[in-house]
């Protein structure tokens, strides 16, 4: 067995170990008294992990590839941000609200693939959210246009605002990334999740095997949408200002970057990615002009060499069973031979 | 394929491990930082970069002088590519570091609103060359804004379409950003409260499109004798061609934008006549400003624009008012920028309580190719 | 009405171009069932091209003819580069598409680190003066720049219906596997596509330096869309869809910012786009293609 | 009363008649092929009943409900699966998944029940991944069901696809060219596979190049030839028909050109 096969069980033996010290460590992390912007970077990796889990959905498990991702962020962001501001909403209210939203518009956009498949479907989004993009900055009266909306308000919590300086701001990140993953993993290790793969795997076998693939495939957009736009939510009290420029094709460009880079289909690879691509220029001040050209070049790379991603690996570890249905499977002496 | 893999990994890793190297190297002996954060990057690189240009040229003066205080300034640079996230980034990042005194920055006005509550809650003293909305300015007492006041620009400009040139319909044409959004209001108010004056069409056209057609031909079925033009100097020159087509006896004026050589370049004969109000004539006789305009001529390959010549005064005015308050106390220096009056290529300046810049302006036109001063 | 008919002509000399550069996205997409993203951004390179070439003291026509060499080869760069080693894999279609993305990425950006992100003056080279008729004003830049395309895109649909190559290119557009028995080099075929996609490219980039005398690196990102656009609507694959296509969102583009502001007019590629992919996704000039089980 | 009755089918693409009044009928229990030379239109015959193409005209009746035109998902709830010519695996999922995948419409849960991990949700899965498990072992992949289905050797790679097509809890199974690509020693194996599968109480029709297997084990054949039906009966009735022979072994070429354009 290799090298990554032994590390996967040697992890996997103490997996509640193991994850017990990354929350631990992700707790205490504002104990360490890092400066307000490695915090800052912390919150901003947390937000895209949840975009890149979010991109994963559509385009790692079911193969529809969206680059129009940046239009359900936006949508979360300023419907959360409009919410707060003119109906006087509390963040957590407005939170679920915007979710609904980019969960609605995500529906929308999932029925074009009624009929759309492969790299027309991938145009049509790239297509919504350039038009997201446009309605935000034409439609002044709602939105500000290109002003922006500013002084958007702090999250606060029994009275506490949630800020960088009491680090209420990372905990919420923290927290909404945990449920979003936990919500992604839940999905995914489901008869839900096994349709999405088969969609991505085959489409039309799927089809033959009975799985609705039309309702799976909008299924997948609402969720994705659903999960950008909290992260959106989440965003815009955060920096405390967006405008439509904040949401321009490049932000969906680069989740896309990083989801290939860490492996679409996994979803340690979104953390990798995400983590990767936002730490990568804030120690590349020296690479300034070569920035993109950079990310271009992870695209083309991973294409050619490694197109599952850096973490992309298919799992050495034996299909989970459970403790209850091995022994069943073993007292009827049917229990599989591991590999 | 393992290979690809391979060199992959290692090119990241290079590139992390040297970034890392880069982050940490800091001077031993601390000098006074002062960061510049704009855009490095991006659609609007060529501003940022002109203005640290000129940024650095103000330092190297002052360091070949002896510094400040005694200490050598070191200017720190941060690329924020206009955006307002990586700006509210770079933000946290500048108050982490105690060493810097102040912060000349950010472009756009949005990109710098975004920033200065940062800055205004850990008493770092931003002045921005360029920012123009008003409530930029507003946000505290740390917040400077070495830049012409749009309305001013707007108020000479009327003037000259009413008084030096006479004509009565105007048409105001602006780019759809959030600063063309709220200077072209700006800009109809004023037209509008002009008894000699008209406005007869307000259009607005996407910056990222060159064709200007039809904005054009609105304004010219509305029947605009002249027209004020709102943008960065990338409207200028196709607008100028495309109208002057369709309309070759139009007079287009613009905003201090406006001055710089590149709409020259871009615009050709069509922008002949062009008029804008400016802070700073790269022309002038003045020594000061002749030996800037040598000086960035020969680092960048062309003449300062006016906000470029704002950049170097407000690196002037920040390291003036330390030397003036003889510490790198941070409410001394603040309380001493606020009293500046300083004599800088922009003209005189001084900052009401606000934190705004008081400006004299001087009309430019183009003629011959070139631009000129228009004593009308 | 006047106003009318000069957008309507601004429109329709737009739309040749938008013609121009979408006969590169159907060339490709015939040949491989590729959307070639990077286009956008070889077209914005066409045009540096022939800045830099111009910069040189070539006069207009050998500074463009030199930027077509040059653009047509960096089509077949890409394509020995980057995609031939995907074909060559099998991989899936969707990792071609990201590459293209990737590269368009490199492309733009290099550009930037070459030429500066700013806007460059580029020469007015086909300006005759402007002319009246009927009352109405039009630029005689429109006209050479329509008569310009319009020659291009016959003489390419002539090479591709009437000569040997041209043949072979549909022969492989058809079925690359039949093509190949019948003694056809595929993979000439393939690198004559992206030669004459980036030389078109490089065409339509010179036109429209010329017609705004300006040039910069992000000039492909929006047209490069728009193009795509019109190959949609057209009928993606087909030369004379791309044409008609590009004719359509041309005009329409600019009759919509003539009637709904101009503040709107990016959007209505993407509208036009959309609704066509959902009401018939082959096009006007399209064939639907029968799932093969 | 047949199980499937397929009744003046006809379906033509552009002009050319891919199937053109063909009627099959299968009975319970019954091993059926449907054999013809390349191009004659059987595929066709399994895209129309499995619902991916639309007929021009005819009926089709499965357990005695008109089935004709309805979409896959529901000719799979009606109780016919298929394999493919090419096989069509989730190559990058495990062999139990694959089968998982097949029990997809068994699984009696709704999305939020998922998420919330309800008893509803862990009662099914438990339930269905153990069948899955067991038809595993029926088949003889018990070994195999950790690894992933693209490791699979081929021959257990067209297990597996019946595997997942069984576990739909389908009556009918559709075959399509199941020894395709196969040595005799493996024919052979799926041969008595296929006959084991009968007296499980499995009917099934097949497509089938390999005359061993279809004369060893057809209780009945049809012979399609450009679309059309030109013979049917028992294995023997059939291998003796001119007609069949003169269109395994080419009539008159020009007459197929002509036939075909």
């Amino acid at each position: 067995m290799d090298i990554t096969g032994r590390l996967e069980r040697f992890f996997s033996q103490r997996r509640i170990f193991f994850f017990a010290v990354v929350i631990a460590l992700l707790a205490a992390l504002p104990a360490f008294g890092f400066s307000r912007y490695i915090m800052r970077i912390c919150i901003v990796i947390s937000i895209y992990s949840m975009l890149t889990l979010a991109l994963n959905l559509v385009a790692g498990y079911t193969g529809q590839l969206s680059m129009g991702n940046g239009g359900f962020y936006a949508i979360g962001a300023y419907t959360a941000t409009l919410l707060m501001i003119n109906a006087g909403l509390s963040f957590w209210s407005s939170l679920v609200v915007a979710a609904a939203f980019a969960g609605i518009s995500g529906f929308l956009l999932g029925l074009p693939t009624l009929r759309l498949k492969g790299s027309y479907l991938t145009i049509v989004t790239l297509g919504f959210g350039e038009i997201v993009r446009m309605i935000l900055m034409n439609w002044d009266t709602v939105t500000n246009g290109t002003l922006g909306v500013r002084n958007i308000p702090l999250p606060s919590l029994f009275g506490v605002s949630l800020s960088f300086t009491n680090h209420g701001l990372y905990y919420l990140a923290l927290v909404l990334t945990a449920l979003v993953s936990v919500f992604c993993a839940l999905v995914i290790n489901s008869k839900v999740g096994r349709a999405f793969i088969a969609i991505r795997e085959d489409e039309i076998a799927a089809q033959m095997m009975g799985i609705k693939t039309v309702r799976y495939k909008v299924l997948a957009f609402v969720l994705s949408a659903t999960i950008s736009g909290i992260a959106g939510a989440f965003y815009a009290p955060m920096v405390g200002y967006i405008d439509p420029n904040s949401f321009t094709f490049d932000i969906s460009s680069q989740i896309i970057s990083m989801a290939i880079l860490g492996g679409l289909g996994t979803m340690r690879g979104m953390y990798f990615g995400a983590a990767a691509l936002i730490v990568f220029p804030e120690v590349s001040r020296f690479l300034m002009d070569y920035r993109f050209v950079i990310y271009g070049l992870i695209l083309v790379l991973m294409m050619r060499f490694r197109p599952q991603g850096l973490l992309g690996w298919r799992t050495r570890l034996p299909y989970r069973f459970g403790k209850v249905l091995e022994r069943q499977l073993a007292a009827e002496g049917s229990l599989p031979p591991l590999l | 394929m393992k290979r690809g893999v391979f060199v992959l990994a290692l090119v990241l890793a290079a590139f992390l491990a040297v970034g890392c190297g880069g982050g940490q190297s800091q001077a031993s002996s601390v000098p006074v930082k002062i960061a510049v954060a704009l855009p490095m990057t991006g659609d609007n690189a060529e501003y940022g970069k002109s203005f640290l240009t000129a940024a650095e040229i103000m330092v190297e003066k002052w360091n070949k002088a002896g510094g400040v205080l005694g200490k050598q300034i070191e200017l720190v640079i941060y690329d924020d590519k206009n955006s307002a996230e990586e700006a509210a980034s770079i933000a946290q990042k500048i108050v982490s570091d105690k060493d810097i005194i102040g912060v000349l920055g950010h472009f756009s006005s949005g990109v710098s609103m975004t920033a200065a509550p940062t800055y205004q809650e850990n008493k770092v003293i931003e002045i921005s060359n360029c920012a123009s909305h008003p409530g930029y300015s507003k946000i505290g007492n740390y917040i400077f804004r070495n830049n012409t006041v749009i309305s001013a620009e707007f108020n000479v400009i009327v003037d000259v379409v009413a008084n030096d040139l006479k004509l009565n319909k105007v048409g105001i044409i602006a780019i759809k950003t959030d600063w063309g959004n709220t200077a072209g209001g700006i800009a109809a108010d004023l037209v509008k409260a002009n008894p000699k004056l008209t406005l007869v069409a307000h259009e607005e056209v996407l910056e990222t499109s060159d064709d200007h057609g039809p904005a054009i031909a609105k304004l010219k079925a509305a029947g605009a004798e002249a027209v004020i033009a709102v943008g960065m100097y990338s409207l200028y020159g196709p607008l100028a061609r495309q109208y002057k087509e369709v309309d070759p006896k139009i007079q287009l004026l613009g905003v201090s934008n406006a001055y710089t050589q590149q709409i020259i370049q871009l615009g050709g004969d069509a922008v002949e006549g062009l008029f804008a109000p400016v802070s700073f004539f790269a022309q002038s006789d003045d020594p000061e400003v002749k030996a800037f305009v040598d000086e960035f001529k020969k680092r960048f390959g062309m003449e300062p624009s006016a906000l470029a010549a704002q950049a170097y005064d407000s690196i002037g005015i920040l390291l003036e008012a330390i030397k003036s308050a003889g510490s790198l106390e941070r409410e001394k220096v603040r309380d001493a920028v606020n009293s500046i009056s300083y004599p800088g290529i922009t003209g005189p300046t001084n900052f009401d309580s606000i934190g705004d810049a008081d400006k004299k302006f001087q009309k430019v036109r183009i003629q011959g190719g070139k631009f000129i001063q228009y004593k009308g | 009405m006047a106003i009318f008919i000069q957008q309507l002509c601004n429109g329709l000399a737009l739309g040749l171009v938008y013609a121009l550069v979408a006969v590169g996205y159907s060339l490709v997409f015939g040949i491989l069932r590729l959307i070639n993203f990077s286009h956008g951004a070889v077209y914005a390179f066409g045009a540096h091209a022939a800045f830099f070439f111009v910069g040189l003291n070539f006069g207009p026509v050998p500074a463009i003819i030199a930027a077509l060499v040059i653009t047509g080869l960096l089509g077949v760069v890409i394509d020995k580069t980057a995609l031939a080693p995907l074909r060559k894999k099998r991989s899936v279609p969707i990792a071609a598409l990201v590459t293209t993305l990737g590269i368009s990425n490199i492309i733009q950006n290099l550009l930037v680190v070459k030429f500066g992100s700013q806007r460059k003056p580029f020469p007015d080279f086909f300006n005759l003066g402007a002319f009246t008729l009927g009352g109405i004003q039009f630029s005689s830049r429109q006209f050479v720049m329509f008569g310009v395309s319009l020659v291009l895109l016959l003489l390419l649909l002539l090479v591709v219906n009437k000569t040997k190559i041209g043949l072979a290119m549909r022969a492989t557009a058809q079925n690359a596997k039949a093509a190949s028995l019948m003694g056809i080099n595929v993979n000439s075929i393939i690198t004559l596509t992206f030669l004459m996609g980036g030389a078109s490219a490089a065409i339509a980039g010179g036109m429209v330096g010329g017609y705004y005398q300006v040039v910069y690196p992000g000039m492909g990102f929006m047209i490069g869309l728009k193009a795509f656009a019109a190959s949609v609507l057209g009928g993606i694959g087909s030369l004379p869809g791309a044409l008609v296509g590009g004719l359509l969102v041309g005009v329409i583009e600019s009759i919509a910012a003539l009637y709904i502001g101009s503040n709107y007019r990016d959007s209505m590629a993407f509208i036009i786009l959309i609704v066509v992919l959902i009401v018939r996704p082959a096009g006007l000039f399209g064939k639907n293609e029968v799932v093969k089980v | 009363m047949p199980l499937l009755h397929i009744k003046d089918i006809s379906l033509s693409f552009g002009g050319l008649k891919a199937v053109d009044s063909v009627n099959i009928r299968v009975d319970e229990g019954e091993i059926v092929s449907l054999i013809g030379p390349n191009g004659a239109g059987k595929t066709t015959v399994f895209n129309i009943l499995t619902g991916i193409y639309t007929v021009d005209s005819g009926e089709i009746f499965f357990e005695g409900n008109a089935i004709q035109n309805k979409i896959p998902q529901d000719i799979v709830e009606a109780g016919i699966a298929r394999t493919f010519q090419n096989i069509r695996l989730f190559r990058n999922m495990r062999v139990i998944e694959n089968v998982l995948i097949g029990s997809h419409i068994r699984e009696p849960y709704n999305f939020f029940q998922a998420v919330f991990r309800t008893r509803r949700f862990r009662d099914s899965e438990r339930e269905n991944t153990l069948k899955a498990v067991r038809l595993l072992r029926e088949v003889g992949l018990l070994a195999r069901t950790h690894d992933y289905a693209a490791n699979l050797p081929y021959g257990e790679q067209r297990k597996l696809e019946i595997a997942r097509a069984l576990a739909t809890g389908a009556k009918l199974i559709l075959l399509d060219e199941p020894a395709a690509g196969m040595n005799p020693q493996e024919s052979e194996e799926l041969l008595r596979f296929i006959l084991s599968l009968r007296g499980r109480g499995y009917t099934i029709l097949m497509i089938e190049h390999d005359m061993s297997v279809v004369m060893n084990i057809s209780d009945r054949i049809y012979v399609l030839d450009y679309g059309k039906l030109i013979s049917e009966g028992l294995p023997r009735q059939v291998a003796n028909d001119p007609k069949v022979i003169e269109a395994y072994l080419g009539g008159v070429p020009d007459a197929a050109e002509n036939n075909r354009a």
